[in-house]
């Protein structure tokens, strides 16, 4: 097979993107998820990642993120591989994608998605996670535990009063800039589905990203409230400078904001370029033919 | 920020002013007296108050559920009871074994330091019994903690009947003094102060001290920053571990603080109960903590301490009588026989565990205001009665 | 003395014990396979199987008791899974967890108050009550008959899931709970069926294991209910064959461990005693640990993911 | 809503509770009390209501005493201490908080000495009843005891067992539990350790068959099991299952009916040692017995039939020892009945009681008894005195 790969359009230094994947491949079993998906998002960019249901761009994130180790590929943040893998075990004998010899003398590396969240990759779930005894305000505040210098001993006998008060004051920062100060004390999950979205998000910046990865962030969403996410998004990334990486079925929003536009369909790249560009690709085209994807 | 000053001041005068009760208790009250299981139940009660709080800290914060506790107590029990046996009486206890120890510390430091050397003793044993425990809590946590839930479950309970065994292993007598019980060491009956001519009894004063204390820590834990990232992994173990919660480490931090606290009312157990022995710290008593803790509502450690009180005295005390024949004037012997007052007991368990799944508390914790907000509460719902009766019925005629 | 004199009798009883825990363990390992629950009172429906069948064996001849025995702990399965667990099918599995430890712990208590917390002796079954001599090791005929009557109960419970409409369901049930009932299987009838042949055979196991070793007390199942459902997770839970398997193991190397010490000097290894038989019990725990650490499925269970 | 309909149960509940407090005696009859300190479940449940039953014979015979000239009527307490250390201390305290004047129990020894502390601490008498291990009065200033101790009772089975040609010993007993344990101990110490294998089994086993291949398999030609009697009825058919080939020897907690109902029909050959023999008082023996088939309770509580435990006449015994301390006392206030103790001299039914310095019994005989395993009942053997 071959020839697959997408020429890049642009002429840059790969070393130079926020983000890249390069051969990644997960396999569970004979099926083949995400296949030699090679990818890059550059600093400061929009981009997304569209296809049909099962094409396999929630697992690519699971990639990135450190949930699930690509089979075979590798993954670098900033020009530092943080992932890669080569087929081991039972997969050495059932892989069957392609690539394998590249990485196979290199280290592994399989960092858990916590290590990759604490090198400023922060996401957002397609199927909201929210921690559901909390409130809203508390769900903000969980996700600076991170970032904390206290250790154990000092955060309990509150040695560490200056860094708490600035975690909060920083959390109701956030929460003033997502608007969801009026509702700071309600349970999370008793929020609109809009506005839970919206906490997720604000949840993910409070891990202090460089990189967000947002996985349907307009789910649910009438059109609407998909023009204002897209404008809330657009702020976001003029405002702090994020790199951001969306998983949209919403084809205005995706049309709307991206930079660029991948397209992945049964796992495997089939189109790459600008809003324009993918519109008016013959691939992209036929893969959603009569699929008739969209969310309501 | 004021604000809460204030409510933390309120309710250090409120723990103050419990703690000078029982310090008062401890001197009206003589054994022989009535209310003198009313002494019982506060050091029983504050034992099982710290075992169930330092559980819900595992099961209930942190999600994790873990069946052995029973185990940790026993570890923290022995080596307390271990450390502080006088020399002289080891060989009377040590009945069939030759004492591997040979020291104790209070005994080592009160001749030290004089008779606040036993205190210290004490207290350096309560603390050496709870590190022990928190190091076997680590050793066992490395493989078990990647476990997910009934098979953690499983596999704790399993680990905590391996450590009864070790400890009545013949082999460890000298230790451990094999199965046989251990006693003889410092204890809650002993405790006293000397103040002048007058001596103060401190033998419910000082566990309920400790259990104070130490409960008093776990909800600074709580609390912290470190607690909110516990109850993070109990909500959503996967956005936990997303917002770079560290799983494996915090998982561990909660197993060891658990095991760590677990111990220490182990030896508080001991202190209490005055021996200590292996076969006491079945999983039968992991089940009963367990119960506490649902009674009280999983997650919530006012409900914790009230559903440990509530369970110690009704068991120990107010339920006595329904295993003797006569419970509140009636006289029923043929029914209220040896065993009547657990089956009740279990009968309001699965009630709680069934139809009231929150127990006592739910989730929340005993605030000011609740329970200023309780008279109200009380007399609404007394009178939501003659409604709810006629919902019930009116549902059933629907039918 | 050979070794395989010495070892013989062990074997043979460790066989016999491993039966029963193996018609335990199959409804740990049903119950398990179909609602992801760790059923902690079914070690104790065991004990009250044992406790019945004293008390009815005082006023009816053998011929109705055993019956009624095992009627009545039928009828007992059924109604906890109704009561106990059936109203938190939408809980949290800590919550029927903890719903099943309430459960052991009422009948325990229950057990309890109606002996008045004492020893009942069980009720001696002719015939397989007798004594009879093996390879030059004298038992009971019950010892030698358990693994017989466990293996024939199996093939035909195996028989039953692979080859009736039940059987079918229930593969569905613990398949998917949720899509089996997407597609019309009546979810609660799989779930007390299922129970109906747990507790089914919990009275079996409880008549061969009583018989064996006649003393019933309200903690009689406690024991003998978690090494049944250490089996079943060594064989790979909701794996009938694999719970059967693993409690035989667990069965035999019980026994082994309590004449260790006994075997070992007997063959000159050790001098003197080291106590081994104080490891009976944590042992089949210590098998557990390892198979969770390092083959978490058990010998023959299927591997889930959780989905993100 | 749901929380405090829960609350309000639980106030109902202590309310409830506070009432059932406060309703104490209001009879203007004089009464002390007694408190039985004795297992009524568990392990040694059966031993420990035999016990009992010795107790409640006698205040039927003997309801009142005189102290300083009055009439007191007596009354029975009693704390089930489940035959749990754990649960002893605060069985124990339920006792002394119930304002008795001396305790009595228990059967088994370990409850007593985990319960030793809580006693000393009120200063309340408690006299054991046959509670054998030296450890229940040695570390104790308020436990006394009726019965003879393990080091007596040991060296007297090993020297039973040598008498008839026993060469090796297998010695049986209970994880944790300090009267086997201590009983095996002894006699390993009087048999020679060098001759003798000792094995503990863990609590809630119930499968004896190995220890029996033990014995068999270590060439032991007597089998020592001093264990409860809901354990002895399994290592019983387990033996007789397995044809045991020796003698079983045991001690006091063996004369109990369940072992000769186990044993009945098989062809083992139990002895053991013990405080009573049936016969000695014809005239005890026949009202107890009497009194055992008129009250439904008692004989269920009794096995169900009316063969006598020696710990019955045991626990008869220990009432009229009570009964004689607060008579010598003139009070019922615990602490004076506690010093009359060291100075009481009673003649019981097993013999005379009075106690050295530590507390003990000075006792220097004990009974061995062997099964009829044809008609299920005890035989007598020999009397047997410490050399």
């Amino acid at each position: 097979m071959g020839g697959n790969h997408l020429n890049v359009n642009k002429q840059h230094d790969l070393n130079d993107s926020v983000l890249r994947l390069e051969n990644a491949t997960i396999q569970f079993g004979g099926v083949i998820a995400v296949n030699d998906l090679d990818m890059y998002v550059d600093d400061g960019e929009i981009v997304s990642l569209i296809g049909p249901n099962g094409a396999g761009k929630t697992t690519a994130f699971n990639i990135i993120t450190g949930v699930y180790a690509p089979t075979n590929g590798a993954v670098y943040f900033k020009g530092k591989k943080i992932i890669q893998n080569h087929p081991q075990g039972k997969m050495k004998k059932m892989y069957s994608g392609k690539d394998a010899e590249k990485y196979i003398n290199l280290p592994v590396l399989e960092p858990t998605p916590d290590k990759i969240t604490q090198m400023g990759i922060a996401r957002t779930f397609q199927n909201i996670r929210l921690f559901k005894s909390r409130t809203v305000f508390e769900n903000i505040l969980t996700a600076k535990h991170l970032r904390r210098t206290s250790n154990y001993f000092t955060s309990t006998f509150g040695l560490n009063k200056d860094e708490e008060a600035q975690m909060r004051e920083a959390s109701l920062e956030l929460l003033r800039v997502v608007g969801l100060e009026d509702v700071k004390d309600e349970l999370a999950t008793s929020l609109p589905y809009g506005k839970q979205r919206r906490l997720e998000i604000a949840r993910a910046m409070a891990t202090d990203p460089e990189l967000l990865l947002l996985d349907e962030p307009a789910a649910g969403m009438n059109p609407q409230e998909t023009l204002e996410l897209a404008e809330f998004i657009r702020e976001l990334r003029d405002k702090y400078h994020y790199t951001i990486l969306i998983i949209e079925h919403h084809m205005d929003l995706v049309m709307n904001i991206s930079e660029r536009i991948y397209v992945l369909e049964f796992g495997r790249l089939i189109a790459e370029g600008t809003p324009t560009e993918i519109q008016n690709n013959e691939d992209v085209i036929n893969a959603y033919l009569g699929v008739g994807e969209e969310d309501a | 920020m004021k604000k809460d000053n204030k409510k933390n001041f309120i309710s250090l005068v409120i723990v103050l002013v419990f703690l000078g009760i029982v310090l008062l208790l401890d001197q009206v009250i003589k054994p022989t007296d009535n209310m003198s299981m009313l002494l019982t139940v506060l050091q029983k009660g504050s034992v099982y108050a710290l075992a169930a709080v330092s559980m819900n800290l595992l099961n209930g914060f942190t999600g994790l559920f873990s069946l052995g506790h029973a185990g940790f107590m026993l570890i923290g029990a022995y080596t307390y009871a271990m450390l502080t046996i006088p020399d002289a009486a080891r060989a009377d206890v040590y009945q069939y074994y030759d004492p591997a120890i040979r020291f104790s510390i209070p005994e080592v430091l009160s001749n030290g330091i004089g008779p606040a050397g036993t205190a210290l003793g004490v207290l350096i044993a309560v603390i050496i019994a709870g590190l022990i425990a928190c190091l076997f809590a680590y050793l066992i946590g490395l493989p078990v903690l990647k476990l997910k839930s009934d098979y953690l479950a499983i596999a704790t309970l399993g680990f905590a009947e391996i450590i009864r065994a070790i400890f009545q292993w013949s082999k460890l007598g000298p230790l451990t003094n094999g199965s046989n019980l251990l006693k003889g060491f410092e204890r809650t009956s002993t405790f006293k102060l000397a103040i002048g001519d007058f001596t103060l009894s401190l033998s419910t004063f000082v566990p309920v001290l400790i259990a104070t204390i130490c409960i008093w820590i776990i909800v600074l834990i709580k609390n912290s920053t470190y607690g909110r990232a516990f109850v993070a992994i109990r909500d959503d173990e996967i956005a936990a571990e997303a917002m770079g919660i560290d799983l494996a480490h915090h998982k561990m931090l909660s197993f060891c603080t658990s095991s760590f606290f677990a111990g220490i009312s182990g030896a508080m157990m001991a202190m209490v109960l005055s021996i200590a022995q292996a076969s006491n710290f079945r999983s039968a008593m992991t089940y009963e903590i367990l119960l506490m803790v649902v009674l009280g509502g999983i997650g919530s450690i006012s409900g914790s301490v009230i559903g440990a009180f509530l369970f110690i005295s009704t068991s120990e005390w107010w339920l006595r009588g329904l295993d003797s024949g006569k419970w509140l004037g009636i006289s029923a012997p043929g029914i209220f026989r040896n065993g009547f007052r657990l089956v009740v007991f279990s009968v309001i368990i699965m009630i709680v565990v069934l139809f009231f799944r929150k127990g006592i508390m739910g989730d929340k914790e005993l605030t000011l205001e609740m329970v200023k907000a309780w008279p109200k509460n009380i007399f609404n719902w007394i009178r939501s009665i003659p409604k709810k009766i006629k919902s019930l019925f009116s549902k059933k005629e629907a039918k | 003395m050979s070794l395989w004199q010495t070892i013989f009798p062990y074997i043979l009883s460790g066989i016999s014990v491993g039966g029963q825990y193996a018609l335990i363990a199959i409804g740990y390992t049903m119950v398990y396979g179909i609602l992801r629950l760790i059923n902690f009172a079914h070690g104790d429906v065991f004990m009250v199987a044992g406790l019945s069948m004293v008390y009815l064996a005082a006023s009816l001849p053998l011929y109705l008791a055993i019956p009624v025995m095992i009627i009545l702990t039928v009828a007992l399965g059924f109604t906890i899974e109704r009561v106990a667990y059936k109203p938190l099918r939408t809980a949290p599995r800590m919550s029927v967890m903890i719903s099943a430890i309430g459960v052991s712990y009422l009948l325990q208590n229950l057990a309890l108050y109606i002996t008045g917390g004492l020893n009942k002796n069980y009720p001696e079954i002719p015939w397989i009550s007798d004594k009879i001599t093996i390879f030059g090791a004298t038992t009971t005929r019950v010892t030698v008959i358990t693994p017989f009557v466990t293996i024939a109960l199996v093939l035909i419970l195996v028989w039953v899931i692979n080859h009736t409409k039940i059987g079918m369901a229930m593969r569905a049930v613990s398949k998917d709970f949720e899509t089996a009932q997407l597609m019309g299987i009546k979810i609660n009838n799989v779930i007390s069926i299922t129970f109906i042949i747990g507790s089914f055979l919990a009275a079996i196991g409880s008549m061969l294991f009583f018989t064996n070793y006649p003393g019933v007390v309200p903690t009689s199942g406690g024991m003998p209910g978690l090494k049944a459902f250490v089996a079943a997770v060594f064989g790979g839970i909701g794996s009938i064959p694999g719970a059967v398997i693993g409690a035989f193991i667990i069965g035999i190397c019980e026994s082994l461990i309590k004449g260790l010490d006994t075997i070992l000097m007997s063959q000159g290894v050790i001098a003197e005693q080291i106590g081994f038989a104080t490891f009976s019990d944590a042992f089949t725990f210590i098998l557990l640990i390892i198979i969770l650490v390092f083959k978490p499925m058990g010998l023959f269970g299927e591997k889930q993911t959780d989905k993100v | 809503m749901k929380r405090f309909v829960a609350l309000g149960l639980v106030l109902c509940m202590m309310a409830a509770a506070l009432v059932g407090c406060s309703s104490g005696s209001s009879s203007s009859e004089k009464t002390v009390k007694i408190g039985v300190f004795e297992p009524q479940s568990g392990d040694n449940g059966a031993g420990g209501k035999q016990e009992i039953l010795g107790m409640q014979y006698a205040l039927t015979k003997t309801p009142t005493v005189e102290i300083g000239g009055e009439t007191y009527k007596v009354e029975l307490v009693y704390a089930d201490n489940a035959s749990s250390n754990d649960k002893a201390p605060s069985a124990a305290q339920t006792l002394i908080s119930g304002g008795v004047s001396v305790v009595l129990g228990s059967y088994g020894s370990g409850v007593s000495i985990a319960a030793g502390d809580t006693f000393s601490a009120a200063k309340v008498p408690a006299i054991g009843v046959t509670c054998t291990n030296p450890q229940v009065t040695s570390g104790c200033d308020v436990y006394y005891r009726i019965c003879f101790l393990d080091p007596f009772q040991g060296t007297v089975l090993a020297n039973f067992a040598k008498a008839n040609g026993a060469t090796k010993a297998y010695c049986l007993a209970k994880q944790g539990d300090d009267y086997s344990g201590g009983l095996c101990n002894y006699f390993i110490e009087a048999f020679g350790a060098d001759n003798c294998v000792y094995e503990q089994f863990p609590a809630d086993t119930s499968d004896f068959s190995t220890y029996v291949t033990n014995a068999q398999n270590q060439g032991c030609n007597v089998f020592f099991a001093p264990v409860s009697t809901e354990a002895a009825a399994q290592i019983i058919k387990k033996a007789s299952a397995q044809s045991l080939g020796m003698p079983i020897l045991a001690g006091d907690t063996w004369d109990s009916n369940v072992i000769l109902e186990a044993a009945k029909g098989s062809d083992l050959d139990i002895n053991v040692t013990t405080f009573y023999q049936e016969g000695a008082n014809p005239e005890f023996d026949n009202g107890i017995k009497a009194w055992i088939n008129s009250d439904a309770t008692a004989k269920s509580n009794n096995g169900g039939n009316d063969e006598l435990a020696a710990v019955t006449a045991m626990g008869y015994d220990a009432y009229y020892v009570a009964l004689e301390a607060v008579k010598k006392a003139g009070t019922t206030d615990p602490a004076k009945v506690l010093e009359v103790l060291p100075s009481l001299e009673y003649t019981g039914v097993t013999g005379a009681i009075a106690f050295d310095e530590i507390g003990d019994a000075k006792r220097d005989s004990a009974f061995v008894k062997k099964c009829n395993t044809t008609t299920g009942v005890w035989d007598f053997v020999t009397e047997a005195k410490a050399q």
